[in-house]
């Protein structure tokens, strides 16, 4: 099992900075190394690490451990395709570690990110509905029914479109420089992780690796099926690149605008459930 | 904290972690189980690495208070 | 049966509905903290609206919770306009508690004789607290104290009695009762007298 | 049986005749993060903040007492059972007085600050949950009245529900938890953040995880 983890770790980390590279480019910068978070990442562990002062040092330290242990059940949810919505539950549960990372440092800069975090509380309502809507087509929420079901009908990615559109700016509300990262926005330092250093900021970064991974991988198993590993390293490379794209091309939203982006999608696929549910 | 503890537990969380996941291939260990406790490990195990390394730049124990 | 339930459903929501209605009317805070009773007895409505021993049980963990829940809800309201400081300094102005508390103490507290044990005990200390609470107090828990320890000294005594001499049975049962009906008449009126002095 | 193919298999149930509380692989990934998350309320000391003069390089140091943090502390830690409680539940009538549970020592949590604006909010969010607990034990009523079981065991898979039901209970569960995310903003600034108002997002949080299950299940 350490095996997958680490390995997930390192290619969310790679997948970090393919991610920086490509909007480096597009922007017509040259950008960091790909491998560049993977550097960040020891550089950080190898760093002077102690806990202010001023934290709460329970939550300061529990934060970091729940985050890893939240991704690399998330992960080990994939390798023994259970249930879809458990992985909604720690998807939920990421919110805790955001409000806690923000909340456990007694810093103000931090304390906004979290803020920002529980404002944002909207971002996940997309990944219910989405959810709710293979639960409507598949008649089940095991990953292992899901990719059978993919097996008969082929990907689900037609069939359930407005889902993966919801999948998608799920995982692009997480993502670094997006949109919708409000969290981290520069002019809050570095949003609700602004505390945390040293070893805390390398694992988390590890940890957040971790999370692109399974996320995009999620939404490949979920969406496209079980295609193969090499096929669906290949898509969740593709898929990562949409997203830089995405990140390139636009400016983050202000606070409140961004809630209003996620809530209306989430608005738009209730109803498109509804009438689902309701009529066909 | 000293580091010999840090150094134990991280060795020990380690070699549990590979155990699990060689029985979980060979079957000895269902591998739900092995996943659970490899949930619960793996925080361990790269808390208690990272603390060691961070642990080379300032020689002796783990301070955990600072600022 | 399920006419009458849907008779019962269509008038709660109509009540429902004003109850709702009138929290978006209505904006001084007191006023909408009384409603909120209206709203958690809508709530017992509805379970009551089924009618059977199971909604009767679940009828009062459900009034437990929003009764404390409006209790809290109060407890705030008090602090947070900072009226919780000025009490007034009598709390039940009745006449009836002025002129009568003598007699009714005193038939309380022989029926809490005749009565005898535990449960006399509880009758006859219902009447020393309403004489209490009626008539003013002092701050004299040495005495009850002492009354009670004695009375507890009593007890193990019959206790001591019936083991060594069972044949006096009797004489056993009587200190017994006695003294535990001294014993819980002194500590029901210890809360008589709790009444929040400036030296407890 | 309740091998559903919703929330995983079943790992362990407890028949005590009509309630059977159980536990599947999403209840006990839940009520395992509950129990640490109750750890942590009640051994972390709280986060003294800092706060920044803005404009300048001043900042001051807000104290606390040990005192002044035993009332919040016993709430959030109350709070955490209570949150055990709804998650681990297999009645449906007991799931809604856990939430109304949670809302109380929510509004407690919120309370104990004693600033003016924070004891506004929480009296605000007090009539909202207070109102919540129309739909909620509404929802009750009406799934007892309509399938004759409150138990979440029996009633799994069946679908025998009402969908009016089903709703009222999410807006319910909505009334009594997501409210006090908003009303906590106020409060994060002024009070001790971590770990007394993590326990409010906390609880609101999995108050919804298992809301979200209990509708699909039913």
């Amino acid at each position: 099992m350490i095996e997958y983890i680490i390995a997930a770790m390192f290619a969310g980390l790679l997948l970090h900075g393919i991610h920086r590279k490509v909007i480096a480019r597009i922007q017509g910068r040259p950008g960091p190394p790909i491998w560049q978070e993977i550097l960040h990442t020891l550089k950080f562990l190898g760093k002077e690490s102690w806990i202010p002062k001023t934290a709460s040092q329970g939550v300061y330290v529990a934060v970091v451990g729940i985050s890893i242990a939240i991704w690399t059940a998330a992960l080990m949810l994939l390798i023994t395709q259970e249930s879809l919505l458990l992985l909604f539950a720690l998807y939920v549960l990421h919110k805790i570690v955001e409000h806690g990372i923000g909340l456990a440092s007694g810093s103000p800069y931090a304390k906004f990110g979290a803020i920002r975090s529980v404002v944002s509380a909207a971002s996940e309502l997309p990944l219910l509905s989405s959810v709710a809507l293979i639960y409507l087509i598949t008649g089940s929420l095991m990953l292992r029914d899901i990719e059978a079901y993919q097996a008969i009908n082929g990907p689900l990615l037609i069939v359930a479109f407005p889902a993966a559109v919801a999948l998608y700016l799920v995982i692009l509300s997480k993502i670094h420089y997006g949109p919708f990262s409000i969290v981290e926005a520069k002019e809050i330092v570095s949003g609700y992780w602004t505390e945390h250093f040293g070893v805390w900021r390398g694992l988390m970064n590890a940890a957040f690796g971790l999370k692109t991974f399974v996320l995009l991988y999620t939404f490949v198993v979920v969406f496209i099926g079980p295609i193969g590993l090499p096929l669906t390293l290949l898509a969740i490379l593709i898929l990562m690149i949409t997203l830089s794209f995405v990140c390139a091309a636009t400016p983050m939203l202000s606070p409140y605008d961004s809630v209003t982006v996620q809530t209306l999608t989430t608005g738009l696929i209730a109803i498109y459930i509804i009438y689902l549910g309701v009529f066909a | 904290m000293k580091r010999h503890y840090v150094q134990l537990i991280a060795i020990i969380s380690g070699i549990l972690l590979i155990v699990l996941s060689v029985a979980g291939h060979q079957d000895i260990v269902q591998v739900p189980v092995a996943a659970v406790l490899s949930i619960v490990l793996a925080p361990v195990f790269l808390i208690s690495v990272g603390l060691l390394f961070s642990a080379e730049v300032i020689d002796g124990d783990i301070p955990f208070m600072g600022y | 049966m399920i006419d009458t339930f849907h008779i019962g459903m269509f008038a709660a929501s109509l009540c429902i509905i004003i109850a709702f209605f009138s929290f978006m009317k209505e904006t001084d805070d007191l006023h909408r903290l009384l409603l909120t009773d209206l709203a958690s007895v809508m709530a017992l409505f509805l379970i009551a609206l089924v009618g059977t021993d199971l909604a009767e049980a679940l009828i009062l963990p459900g009034l437990v919770v929003t009764i404390s829940k409006l209790m809290a809800l109060t407890e705030i309201y008090l602090v947070k306009e900072g009226i919780q400081r000025n009490q007034p300094a009598r709390t039940l102005d009745i006449e009836v508690l002025q002129s009568a508390p003598a007699i009714l103490a005193s038939i309380l507290v022989l029926y809490g004789i005749f009565l005898s044990g535990f449960s006399g005990g509880a009758v006859a200390g219902l009447g020393v607290i309403f004489y209490i609470i009626c008539k003013g107090h002092q701050e004299r828990f040495e005495l009850i104290e002492t009354v009670s320890g004695y009375a507890w000294v009593a007890w193990i005594a019959a206790f001591f009695i019936i083991l060594i001499f069972p044949s006096q049975w009797f004489l056993a049962v009587m200190i017994a009762g006695g003294a535990i009906l001294i014993k819980v008449t002194a500590k029901l009126s210890l809360i008589g007298t709790m009444r929040g002095e400036s030296d407890v | 049986m309740f091998d559903l193919n919703i929330e995983g298999a079943e790992l362990f149930a407890l028949p005590f005749g009509d309630i059977v509380p159980y536990f599947s692989v999403y209840s006990a990934t839940l009520a395992a993060f509950v129990l640490i998350f109750i750890l942590i309320a009640a051994f972390d000391r709280p986060e003294r903040q800092l706060n920044i003069i803005f404009g300048g390089d001043a900042f001051y140091e807000k104290e606390i007492k040990e005192g002044d943090t035993r009332f919040s502390r016993f709430m959030a830690i109350a709070c955490g059972f209570a949150t055990l409680g709804a998650v681990l539940t297999g009645d449906i009538f007991n799931f809604t007085l856990f939430a109304v549970l949670v809302g109380i020592t929510n509004i407690a949590i919120v309370a104990s600050a004693g600033n003016h604006h924070v004891l506004n909010a929480a009296f605000q969010y007090g009539i909202v949950a207070m109102i919540a607990t129309v739909p909620l034990f509404g929802a009750a009523a009406i799934i007892l009245a309509t399938t004759g079981t409150l138990s979440i065991w029996t009633l799994a898979g069946m679908g025998a529900v009402p969908l009016l039901a089903k709703a009222m209970l999410i807006l319910g569960v909505m009334g009594e938890g997501i409210a006090p995310l908003y009303i906590g903003k106020a409060e994060i600034i002024r009070a001790q953040g971590a770990p007394f108002v993590l326990m409010i997002h906390f609880s609101s949080l999995l108050l919804f995880l298992r809301v979200t299950e209990i509708v699909l299940v039913i």
